[in-house]
C-alpha cells in the first residue's frame, strides 16, 4: 500500500488550491502545501501576523528579520504583496475573505467537528494562537492530517475528544491515506491511496464511511 | 494568472441584480467612482438600496441613479450637499425611503461586516431620536445601542492607482470610505484612475489588498 | 454693548485650544477659529472625511480637487499630516482621541444637552452628518453659537425643545455674549462682553446662571 | 511646539503605576520594543497585567519582565514560543495567571477599545471551551460570542519612523499589533528605529498618526 509521505500529502492538498486563490497554510505540513502549486497558478498565500502575499523562505543572505511567518520562521514577500496592521488581517480571515484555511488537526468529527488547539498536556499551558479565528472564519477549512495518531487510533471520530476549535466547520480532509469530504450525508471518500480498500480505510476510521461512485486513486507523482 | 481588470465600464457593473444592496463610496464629490454609477444605471438595475455619505449632485453619478428612479432606498449620514434636489424631489414625493445613520456608524457598520463580527455597542445616538426602536444597554454605567452589520451586494470604489491582483490606493481626501466598503461586499468593483504592474505599489503603502477585489475598471481604458 | 462678531467669537474659541491639541471645527463659525490660533502654538486639526492636519483654504492655482473638508470646501494638508480612511477617522472621534470638538448648536441646556443636527423643518430631509459622532466622542465638547436666536429666544434653554445630538456632553458655550461653563453645579458665567451684566445676560438666558467670583470681561483684540 | 521626544528610555517609562495593564506589541520576535520593556523593569512597576500575543523568549524583554516577577497576569493568543521557558516556570508553579484568547479577538477587542465601543459579538470561540461563561447570541441562524474592550494604562509600541508629531510607520511583518495597540491605550510609548523630519513621512502612507501616541523614544538617541 502506498501511504503517503508528508510531501506527498502537501501535494494532494495543493492540488485544490486554484488560481487566485487567497490561502492560509496552518504550521506544519500545510506549510508545505506552497511548495506544490501547480504551474502556471497564482495562490496568494495570507500569514495571520499581517502578511498578504508571502513567498518562500528567504535565499542566503537575504533573511530580513522583520519578515516572518505566523510559524515565526523568516519568509519573503512576492511581488504585489502588502502588509497590513493585526486588526485588518484578521478581517480578512474572520470575514470570510480567505478562500481556503488548510489545518492541521488532532482530530475531525464526521460533523466537520475540528479539535487541533490543545492535546490538553498538563506539563505545558495552552495556546490557541490564530486557530479559532481561521476555522471560524475562512470561507472553506480543510484539514491536513495523518489518519490515525502515532499508537494508530483514528482521528475521524464519530465525537472528537478533545476540546474544540470550532464545530462543523471541516468540509474535506487530506490524509496519507485518502481523501474524504465531510458533507450533510455524511463522510465520503473521494480518494484512496494505491492498495487501499474501503474496509481497510475504514478499520482505521471511527465514523461510517461512504465511496463516492466515482472514486480514484490517489496517485502522487 | 490573476487579472481581475474588466474591459469595459458595462462588464464592471454586469449581473448587478435588482434589489440589490449597493454600496457607494465617496464623500460630496470626492472620491466616488461616477462613471460606474453611470453605467450602473444604464444596465437597469432596479429597486436599489444605496448606502453612501450623501445623495449626488446635479444630474450625474449617484444623482442620476436617484432621479432615474433606480433606488428604492438610501442609507446615508447625509442627503444634504450640493444641489441635491434630485434626492429632495423623490423623498418629498415620498419615492424613495431614507435610513439616516450618524457617519461613523455607517462606517462602522460597514467594517462590522467587513470583519465578519454579528453588530457592537456604540455610545453614539444614545438617548436621541435615532436610537429609538434599537437595543440599548448600559456598559459600565454609559447608554450604548445596539448596531448590525452593514453588508453590500456590490460596492462600487474609486481608486488612484491599482494593479491586476486589484491592490489599490486612493488620493489624499478621496480615501474616504473607500477602503471600508471594499471589504464590506460582495462583490467590489473598482474604478481607477491609473493602472499600474504588479510590484510597482509600495506593499508598506497598499491600503487596500486585492484580497477584497473583485472588478478593476481602469478609467480611459475603454477601447 | 460690545456684542462679538462671528470672527471674534472665534476668535474667544481658540484661545482655549492648546498647544499639541487634536481639535476638531464645525462647520460655520467654529471653522473660523483657525485663523486665531495664538502665535507658536501648534493646534491639529481633523476632519471627519479622513483628514488629520488640515491647512487652511489652498492659495488660487493650488487646488485639488481630492483634498476637501468636513463642508466640502478645498481645504490642504500641514506639514506632519496624514489621510486615514473614514473608520479609522470615526475611530479618532468616538474612542475620545480628539481633545476638543468645537461645535456649532441650534440649542444647549443646563445639563449640557446639544441640539444641533435637526430644525425639524418638513421641508427637507434631515441629515446627520457626524455631529453625534462628534457630540459623543471627543473628550471635550465646546459649543459656539450666537447667544440667541434670530428671533431674540433663547438658544441656552433648560430643557431643549428640538431633537438631541446628544445629552450631557457640553462643557463649554462660546457666545457672541459671553463663555459659560457647564457644570455640575449648573452653569457660571466666566466672562461677558464690555457693558454687560448678570441680569442683561439672564434676560438672555432661560436656566439660572451665576457669575464666577473671578469673571472677565471678554474683550477681544 | 509639539515634540513628543523624550530623551532616554527611562523617560519613556516614567510614571507606569504598580498594576497596570499595559499592551505589549510584536509577534514572536518581531517588532517588540525590547528596550522599553526592560526599562519597564528597571523601572519597577509591579503587579502588571501584560496583553501580548506571546510571552517572550530566552531572558530579555518581555520574558526578563515576567522572570523577574513584575507581571501579575497575561492576556495572550499564544505564550508558547520559542524558548519561553520563563512563563512556563511562572505559570506552572502559580505564579502568574493566563486569560487565553483568539488572536484575532484580542486584536478586535483592542480595537474595539481604541474605537469607543462597549463590546461586539464574535463568532469566533463559538461553542468551544474559550466561550464558556461569556453571553452568547444567535444571529441570523449563526452563534456568537460578546467580547469585551480591551484598554490598556500604557501600551509599548515598536515602529520604524517617526517624527516629531508622533506620526508612525513600521517595517514589513513587524507592523504586526503595533498599529492597533498604539490607539488603545491611555498612554503610548513608542520606541522608534529612525527620527524624520515633519513632514517627511507621506501622508498617504502613515500607518499611526499622531493622535494616538503620547513619547517617542528614538532608538540610539541616548546622550
Amino acid at each position: 500500500m502506498t501511504v503517503l509521505t508528508r510531501q506527498q500529502m502537501a501535494w494532494r492538498a495543493a492540488q485544490d488550491l486554484l488560481d487566485g486563490n487567497y490561502v492560509n497554510l496552518g504550521i506544519g505540513i500545510p506549510t508545505l502545501a506552497a511548495r506544490h502549486i501547480p504551474a502556471g497558478r497564482e495562490v496568494i498565500f495570507h500569514s495571520e501576523n499581517g502578511v498578504l502575499g508571502m513567498g518562500p523562505a528567504p535565499k542566503p543572505g537575504e533573511e530580513d528579520k522583520d519578515l516572518i511567518d505566523a510559524g515565526k520562521g523568516l519568509c519573503t514577500l512576492v511581488a504585489g504583496g502588502a502588509f497590513v496592521h493585526h486588526a485588518d488581517s484578521f478581517v480578512m480571515i474572520r470575514g470570510g475573505h480567505l478562500d481556503v484555511s488548510l489545518m492541521g488537526a488532532f482530530e475531525v468529527s464526521e460533523q466537520g467537528d475540528l479539535a487541533n488547539w490543545t492535546t490538553e498536556d498538563p506539563s505545558f499551558p495552552p495556546g490557541v494562537g490564530g486557530a479559532m479565528d481561521l476555522a471560524a472564519g475562512a470561507k472553506q477549512v480543510r484539514v491536513l492530517m495523518e489518519h490515525t495518531s502515532k499508537k494508530g487510533e483514528p482521528r475521524i471520530k464519530r465525537r472528537c475528544s478533545l476540546p474544540l476549535t470550532a464545530p462543523g466547520v471541516v468540509k474535506r480532509i487530506y490524509t496519507n491515506l485518502a481523501v474524504i469530504d465531510v458533507t450533510a450525508e455524511g463522510l465520503i471518500v473521494r480518494e484512496m491511496v494505491q492498495g487501499m480498500d474501503l474496509a481497510g480505510l475504514q478499520a482505521v476510521t471511527e465514523p461510517k464511511l461512504q465511496l463516492a461512485a466515482d472514486w480514484r486513486t490517489l496517485s502522487p507523482p | 494568472m490573476i487579472d481581475k481588470r474588466v474591459k469595459t465600464v458595462n462588464d464592471a457593473v454586469a449581473g448587478i441584480r435588482d434589489g440589490s444592496t449597493v454600496l457607494v463610496a465617496g464623500f460630496g464629490d470626492v472620491g466616488i467612482a461616477n462613471s460606474t454609477i453611470e453605467a450602473l444605471q444604464a444596465q437597469g438595475a432596479r429597486d436599489l438600496t444605496i448606502v453612501s455619505n450623501n445623495t449626488g449632485n446635479g444630474d450625474y453619478g449617484l444623482a442620476r441613479l436617484i432621479t432615474s428612479g433606480h433606488v428604492r432606498k438610501v442609507i446615508c449620514s447625509f442627503p444634504r450637499s450640493g444641489d441635491y434636489s434630485g434626492f429632495v424631489e423623490a423623498y418629498n414625493a415620498g419615492r424613495i425611503e431614507l435610513e439616516l445613520v450618524p457617519q461613523g456608524t455607517i462606517s462602522e457598520r460597514l467594517r462590522c461586516a467587513a470583519a465578519g463580527l454579528g453588530g457592537f455597542f456604540c455610545p453614539v445616538s444614545a438617548g436621541t431620536r435615532l436610537a429609538q426602536g434599537k437595543e440599548t444597554r448600559e456598559i459600565d454605567g454609559r447608554p450604548y445601542v445596539f448596531e448590525k452589520p452593514l453588508k453590500g451586494d456590490v460596492a462600487i470604489v474609486k481608486a488612484h492607482k491599482a494593479d491586476r491582483w486589484g491592490n489599490l490606493t486612493y488620493r489624499k481626501s478621496a480615501r474616504n470610505f473607500n477602503p471600508i466598503m471594499a471589504m464590506a461586499a460582495d462583490l467590489t468593483i473598482v474604478e481607477a484612475s491609473q493602472f499600474v504592474e504588479l510590484g510597482e505599489l509600495d506593499p508598506e503603502c497598499v491600503v487596500t489588498p486585492g484580497i477584497f477585489v473583485d472588478r478593476v475598471f481602469v478609467l480611459g481604458s475603454h477601447p
